[in-house]
């Protein structure tokens, strides 16, 4: 294994962790717009919060406190809660018009 | 050691999520989103959120991509097919979009917070056992805590009424 | 000493007798269901069958391992390999015992003492769940898919009231490592009763162990619900679902699921008996508890001398006495100095441990299996509302006595 | 520690109880539940004076409304004018819970009246408790509701709910004055603790502040001529008497209607530095007597004249308080308390014996009938006819020596009412009991659980003269002027003795005389009997016009002109704008999520153009 900088033996650089959550939110957000299957969409939206967690603990750790954990928290929270109810309708418009392409869902429009 | 553990871990989680985002198939795309979240866990470990992770581990791999999967299986979703119509703007705009976007966030770190300020080191973490979180939950955040549990309420009530079958 | 090394130590030592009790946990559960049914049970392959799992485990190793042609390979050979290894994690961050001093080495009998160990447990239950969800998907047969969505939506209905019973003890010990909760149990009340989890007292005016014995109560019923055992074993029933979700397995793999399945069991009861039944911490103060050990092996040991001398069987004549010079070898182990603070706890430990473990296989020879919708409405309707209730008071009292 | 909280606590437990569950009880259980709360908190006040009052005993609960400079605790306090409030409420309350168990036991909604009845006793005790006037207006507004359901009690007669709606909007207005005395006393004195206004009243030299202070009192009396039913806004009151027996009893003579005459004491502190507002109060009072007594001498049912006598008594206790004998006042509260609870018992009682006939022009004789009750009543008569040495004589002599000292002049006014007052009773009691019986049906006696209350507020309302409340006061009131002039006291006694004597030559010796001497009154007696044609007047001229306005302005006006056609105006702009921005709604997902990141991308860059999150 290459010896690694010094500057990089005595620890990972804050903005490391920010730059690594930047990069998944834009994964999701491509996912987002580049995927058809609804679940798949709702799967891109969870990772999008993830990252932003990722960013929320890593600006707790810079400043030496937990509120970023809560956030974290409270995220974790609302994203069961949204997973159960986007899951119930992901399930009601599949009992109902047999697609899970979000292309196909747009009637509700004009 | 933190930083090959980061390295390991980083790389981990973006090859999950390119995956989750390149597969065909929604299990896997589910099960790459777990890995995800698994490396994230331990990316938190390595922040010193030691509560976090492990809620992270129960609370999203553990309960709500089970319910992805549940539903996954449920509905049997197999492949996508090629779609009918397709919105114009996501195809055309969403590149490039998308390019600008991870190239402006990437230029406002870089320009907001110097490399050399923080070093992350398992060791020096401040914050972040369960006391911790625990004390500033139920105290300086309690009243966001209880609405958090009225909207939990609301959703289960959402959930139910949304999945039971209608009555004849 | 070398932290790493040590550990490594630890890790081999503990992964072997884990492992080997995994598979004479089988033939116990065997032995026990024959005898609880007035059967004998295996007894052809050694001393009362005590070469079994042996054998089991050479047929499985040596049968022919044979994939599906219509499964989804990929998945269905990662998901005992997720079961098996998350079933494994639990046992890391499980102490056997207090700090003890081997050749001038202060070492936990533990492999990890963390912090946040329960939730480590917690987590690695919830995510045995895919295991088994994707085995019964990826087998690409109704019956398996069929098991497996029934046990993963059974698995994470009922992590929810374990999650809360757990809960329960851990308000009061006040600690997510099960090192100091255990520490927490300490002491005895009245100087006789202990002062574990289910008659706890501690400092409190009140005693609070009344409650904490519903919440062991709940955590048993939730235990069996989250190991797919007896009277929760819908993933598997056989007389519905042929096997449920491992009905495409076979050979090792098959296996594995089953080691998963025992390994849980076996955390979940240590588990259990770190949290309510005070850990490796004798039943009564230490002057007199540290004879029972040796002086129950030595018991064990004369009756097998007594019967083997008049035998009934003719292979008693020479196995029996052998087991009683074992036992009594065992007991006076017990009594060597050296050995004594390790054997000590770890008789105690293990005794709760397989106490519970034993439940589990009663339970099993005893009682039939639920509906299904028996099953989730009890889970939502009935566990999830008291163990709800039992944490609200038991909060209310800490808040109160402590 | 006296946990004072438990006195009103029992009762609200009693009504939380029998609302909660009292469908389901049997009647025995509800009453059982109702009568022990009461007495239970009677009870716990006699061992909480027991220990004597000497310094009042305040206990403090918690910070109930903190903001800004005005902090309010939620505090109870009993001194001796507390006590002996307490005492009437609670002695008085549990002998009519009693009373009401026998009266009630045929009626439907059981549990319903005696939920309210305990919800009103928490109430009333929850306002002479309290030690601020905030706390105060809450037992106040309580009992108003208390007062309203229960009047309402027979929601199936029309008249019984109109009476509970006219009560309750005339205490509005009362309210509304009271409510306006509280903001100009937190401008004042930046507290409503009664400790801190007393403090501040003496604290600042009168001809700074009389103005002020002179309008605090002038709302206040508002206040409590809305609750005690003084001019003008008695008008409530006798309508009230659609409420059961019971009720009138407890809340519309001896409790409730007193509040304002507490209330009024409590504030004696403000009131002494508003000479004006005393005059007012004892004006007021006065009017109230007279009016009311002269009414009470013409009306037929035998409640309604129970009723104006209670107003016209009320009148004399703010004759008292504006006379400056607030000690006198209150002790004419505990009197009357006493026999006007008992003339309403025992009216229920007739009411009851006679199979719920009202009319005296219907009874007669009853004397035979029912002894109990007519002996029982018989003391509340010479009670309240002021004939020495029962109870009403002492009280009603102390008040008006003090109007006396005051101006002579409402000396005589309040002889020549007492002298009414004498009459108008004896009318009833002589309709009612002397003669022979002019109904129908067999009158019978009623059962022990109401009898024997009445026998109880019978002995009080002889010797209830001889507890010397105005001496026992001192500490709290002030010292009561003490010289009995003789001839006064004589004079107030024949006039009583006389009123008694004109009653009997008109009734009993020369019946049929009284109604040759109305026709030849003629129209002064129509207008008399008539109420003065009081409510007439009111209709005229506030009821219509409020109606008519708002339903001309308010209505056709201002809702649907002016909010509709804001409503629906915004309605249709939102349409317009719409219908141009419908263009950009696909309904396709992905196309609005790429409009979102298009969004974000504009602020992401544009803060790295503002040079980041420094």
């Amino acid at each position: 294994m290459p010896p690694l900088p010094q500057e990089l033996i005595n620890g990972v650089p804050i903005n490391a962790y920010l730059g690594l959550s930047a990069v998944l939110f834009t994964l999701g957000v491509a996912g987002f717009l580049f995927r058809k299957n609804l679940i798949t969409v709702f799967m891109c939206i969870e990772l999008m919060l993830n990252a932003v967690n990722l960013s929320f603990v890593a600006f707790s750790y810079k400043h030496g406190k937990v509120d970023g954990h809560l956030f974290t928290f409270f995220v974790m929270v609302v994203a069961a809660a949204e997973a159960a109810v986007g899951l119930a309708i992901i399930l009601t418009v599949f009992k109902n018009r047999q697609t899970l392409l979000v292309d196909e869902v747009d009637s509700l429009k004009l | 050691m933190d930083v090959i553990l980061f390295a390991i871990f980083a790389f981990l989680s973006v090859a999950c999520a390119v995956i989750m985002i390149a597969q065909k198939h929604p299990v896997s795309s589910a099960l790459s989103l777990i890995g995800v979240m698994g490396s994230l866990a331990i990316l938190y470990l390595l922040l010193g959120a030691t509560f976090i992770a492990a809620a992270q581990l129960i609370v999203y791999a553990g309960a709500i991509m089970v319910l992805f999967l549940i539903v996954i299986m449920l509905l049997n979703a197999g492949e996508e097919p090629k779609p009918s119509h397709q919105s114009l703007i996501a195809r055309l705009l969403g590149a490039p979009l998308i390019v600008v976007f991870l190239g402006a966030l990437g230029f406002i770190i870089y320009i907001s917070i110097p490399t050399e300020e923080t070093k992350v080191t398992f060791a020096a973490a401040k914050a972040g056992s369960a006391e911790d979180v625990g004390m500033a939950l139920f105290t300086r955040y309690l009243l966001p805590f209880e609405i958090t549990s009225v909207l939990v309420l609301i959703a289960i009530l959402g959930a139910v009424v949304l999945a039971r079958k209608e009555m004849e | 000493m070398n932290f790493f090394l040590l550990s490594l130590l630890k890790l081999g030592l503990v992964a072997f007798v884990f492992l080997t009790a995994l598979a004479y946990l089988q033939w116990i559960e065997r032995k026990v269901i024959a005898h609880v049914q007035v059967r004998v049970g295996p007894n052809r392959v050694g001393p009362h069958g005590l070469l079994q799992p042996l054998v089991d485990t050479v047929k499985l190793l040596t049968k022919e391992d044979l994939v599906p042609s219509h499964v989804n390979k990929f998945y269905y050979l990662g998901a005992p390999i997720i079961a098996v290894s998350m079933a494994l994690i639990g046992i890391a961050v499980i102490p056997f015992g207090p700090k003890i001093e081997v050749f001038g080495i202060e070492t936990y009998m533990q492999l990890t003492d963390l912090n946040i160990g329960v939730l480590v447990i917690l987590a690695a239950s919830g995510i045995g769940v895919y295991g088994v969800a994707l085995a019964g998907w990826s087998s690409n047969n109704k019956y398996a898919l069929l098991g497996g969505l029934r046990a993963s939506a059974q698995m994470i209905s009922y992590e929810l009231p374990l999650a809360l019973a757990v809960a329960a003890p851990l308000l009061i010990y006040n600690t997510l490592s099960l090192r100091q909760a255990v520490e927490a149990q300490q002491g005895y009340w009245l100087g006789f009763i202990p002062n574990w989890g289910i008659f706890y007292k501690g400092a409190s005016a009140f005693p609070i162990g009344i409650f904490l014995f519903i919440a062991f109560v709940l955590f048993l019923i939730c235990a069996f619900a989250e190991t797919n055992r007896i009277p929760f074993d819908l993933p598997e029933a056989e007389n519905e679902l042929v096997a449920g979700f491992h009905v495409e397995y076979s050979s090792m793999k098959f296996a594995a699921f089953f080691m998963a399945e025992y390994a849980n069991m076996v955390n979940i009861c240590a588990l259990g008996t770190h949290l309510f039944l005070g850990g490796w911490l004798p039943p009564f103060p230490a002057p007199y508890s540290d004879f029972v050990p040796p002086a129950i092996f030595a018991l064990g040991g004369v009756m097998c001398l007594y019967h083997g001398l008049n035998y009934i069987r003719a292979r008693d004549k020479y196995t029996l006495p052998v087991f009683g010079v074992i036992f009594l070898g065992i007991a006076a182990l017990h009594l060597a100095p050296p050995l004594k603070p390790i054997l000590i706890p770890l008789f105690w430990f293990l005794s709760k441990t397989g106490f519970l473990l034993f439940a589990y296989i009663w339970v099993r020879a005893t009682l039939p299996r639920f509906r299904y919708d028996q099953l989730m409405h009890f889970a939502w309707g009935w566990m999830f509302p008291v163990s709800v209730g039992n944490l609200f008071v038991i909060g209310a009292l800490v808040a109160a006595f402590l | 520690m006296h946990h004072l909280w438990l006195i009103p606590i029992l009762p609200l437990a009693g009504f939380a109880v029998n609302g909660l569950w009292g469908k389901r009880f049997s009647r025995s259980t509800i009453s059982t539940v109702a009568v022990s709360s009461v007495v239970l908190s009677f009870l716990w006040v006699l061992k909480v004076l027991s220990g004597g009052v000497e310094q009042p005993i305040k206990e403090t609960y918690f910070t109930w409304i903190q903001s800004g400079f005005v902090n309010i605790p939620f505090e109870l306090a009993v001194d001796r004018l507390t006590a002996v409030m307490l005492l009437v409420v609670t002695g008085v309350g549990s002998l009519i819970h009693v009373y009401a168990t026998g009266y009630m036991a045929k009626e439907d909604g059981y549990y319903r009246f005696f939920a309210y009845l305990n919800l009103f006793m928490f109430f009333m005790l929850l306002l002479v408790m309290a030690n601020n006037y905030l706390l105060m207006f809450v037992g106040w507004e309580g009992v108003g509701l208390c007062s309203y359901l229960l009047i309402g009690f027979y929601y199936l007669k029309n008249s019984a709910t109109t009476a509970g709606n006219k009560a309750f909007i005339v205490n509005r207005i009362g309210d509304f004055g009271f409510s306006l005395a509280l903001f100009l006393i937190v401008v004042q004195f930046k507290s409503l603790t009664f400790d801190d206004v007393l403090r501040g009243v003496q604290a600042v030299p009168v001809e700074q502040t009389a103005g002020m202070i002179t309008a605090i009192c002038l709302l206040l009396l508002v206040g409590a001529a809305g609750k005690s039913a003084q001019v003008p806004l008695y008008v409530w009151l006798p309508d009230a008497m659609e409420g059961p027996t019971p009720v009138s009893a407890l809340i519309h003579a001896a409790t409730m209607v007193t509040a304002g005459v507490y209330m009024v004491a409590r504030s004696a502190a403000l009131f002494l530095k508003a000479p004006v507002a005393m005059d007012v109060v004892a004006c007021v009072g006065l009017g109230t007597a007279v009016l009311a007594a002269t009414i009470g001498m013409t009306q037929w049912d035998i409640k309604r004249v129970f009723a104006y006598s209670t107003v016209s008594q009320l009148g004399y206790m703010f004759l008292a308080l504006g006379s400056g004998a607030f000690a006198a006042g209150i002790w004419h509260l505990v009197t009357h308390a006493f026999f006007k609870a008992l003339l309403f018992l025992g009216a229920g009682s007739v009411i009851h014996a006679m199979h719920h006939e009202q009319d005296m022009r219907h009874m007669g004789g009853l004397r035979k009938y029912i002894p109990a009750t007519f002996w029982s009543l018989a003391c509340a008569w010479v009670a309240i006819a002021g004939v020495p040495p029962f109870s009403g004589f002492h009280s009603k002599d102390a008040i008006l020596l003090a109007a006396h000292a005051h101006h002579p002049w409402m000396y005589w006014v309040g002889v020549a009412t007492a002298g009414v007052t004498a009459f108008y009773v004896s009318r009833a009691m002589f309709l009612t009991f002397f003669g022979d019986f002019r109904g129908h049906g067999h009158p019978h006696e009623s059962p022990a659980s109401m009898t024997v209350p009445l026998a109880i507020l019978g002995l009080l309302s002889l010797g209830g003269g001889y507890f010397n409340v105005p001496h026992y006061l001192e500490p709290v009131l002030g010292a009561a002027h003490e010289e009995h002039p003789f001839s006064l006291v004589a004079i107030s006694v024949v006039a009583g003795l006389s009123g008694i004597a004109i009653a009997w030559f008109l009734y009993i010796a020369r019946p049929g005389l009284a109604d040759s001497i109305a026709d030849s009154l003629g129209g002064l007696y129509k207008l008399v009997h008539n109420k003065y044609f009081v409510d007439e007047f009111y209709f005229a001229t506030v009821v219509h016009p409020i109606i008519g306005g708002s339903r001309s302005l308010l209505w056709k006006g201002l809702d649907a002109g002016l909010i509709d056609g804001i409503v629906n105006g915004t309605g249709s702009v939102a349409r317009r704008v719409g219908s141009v921005m419908r263009r950009f709604q696909t309904g396709n997902i992905r196309s609005y999520a790429a409009w979102v990141v298009a969004g974000s991308v504009a602020v992401v860059v544009i803060l790295g153009v503002a040079g980041g999150v420094r």
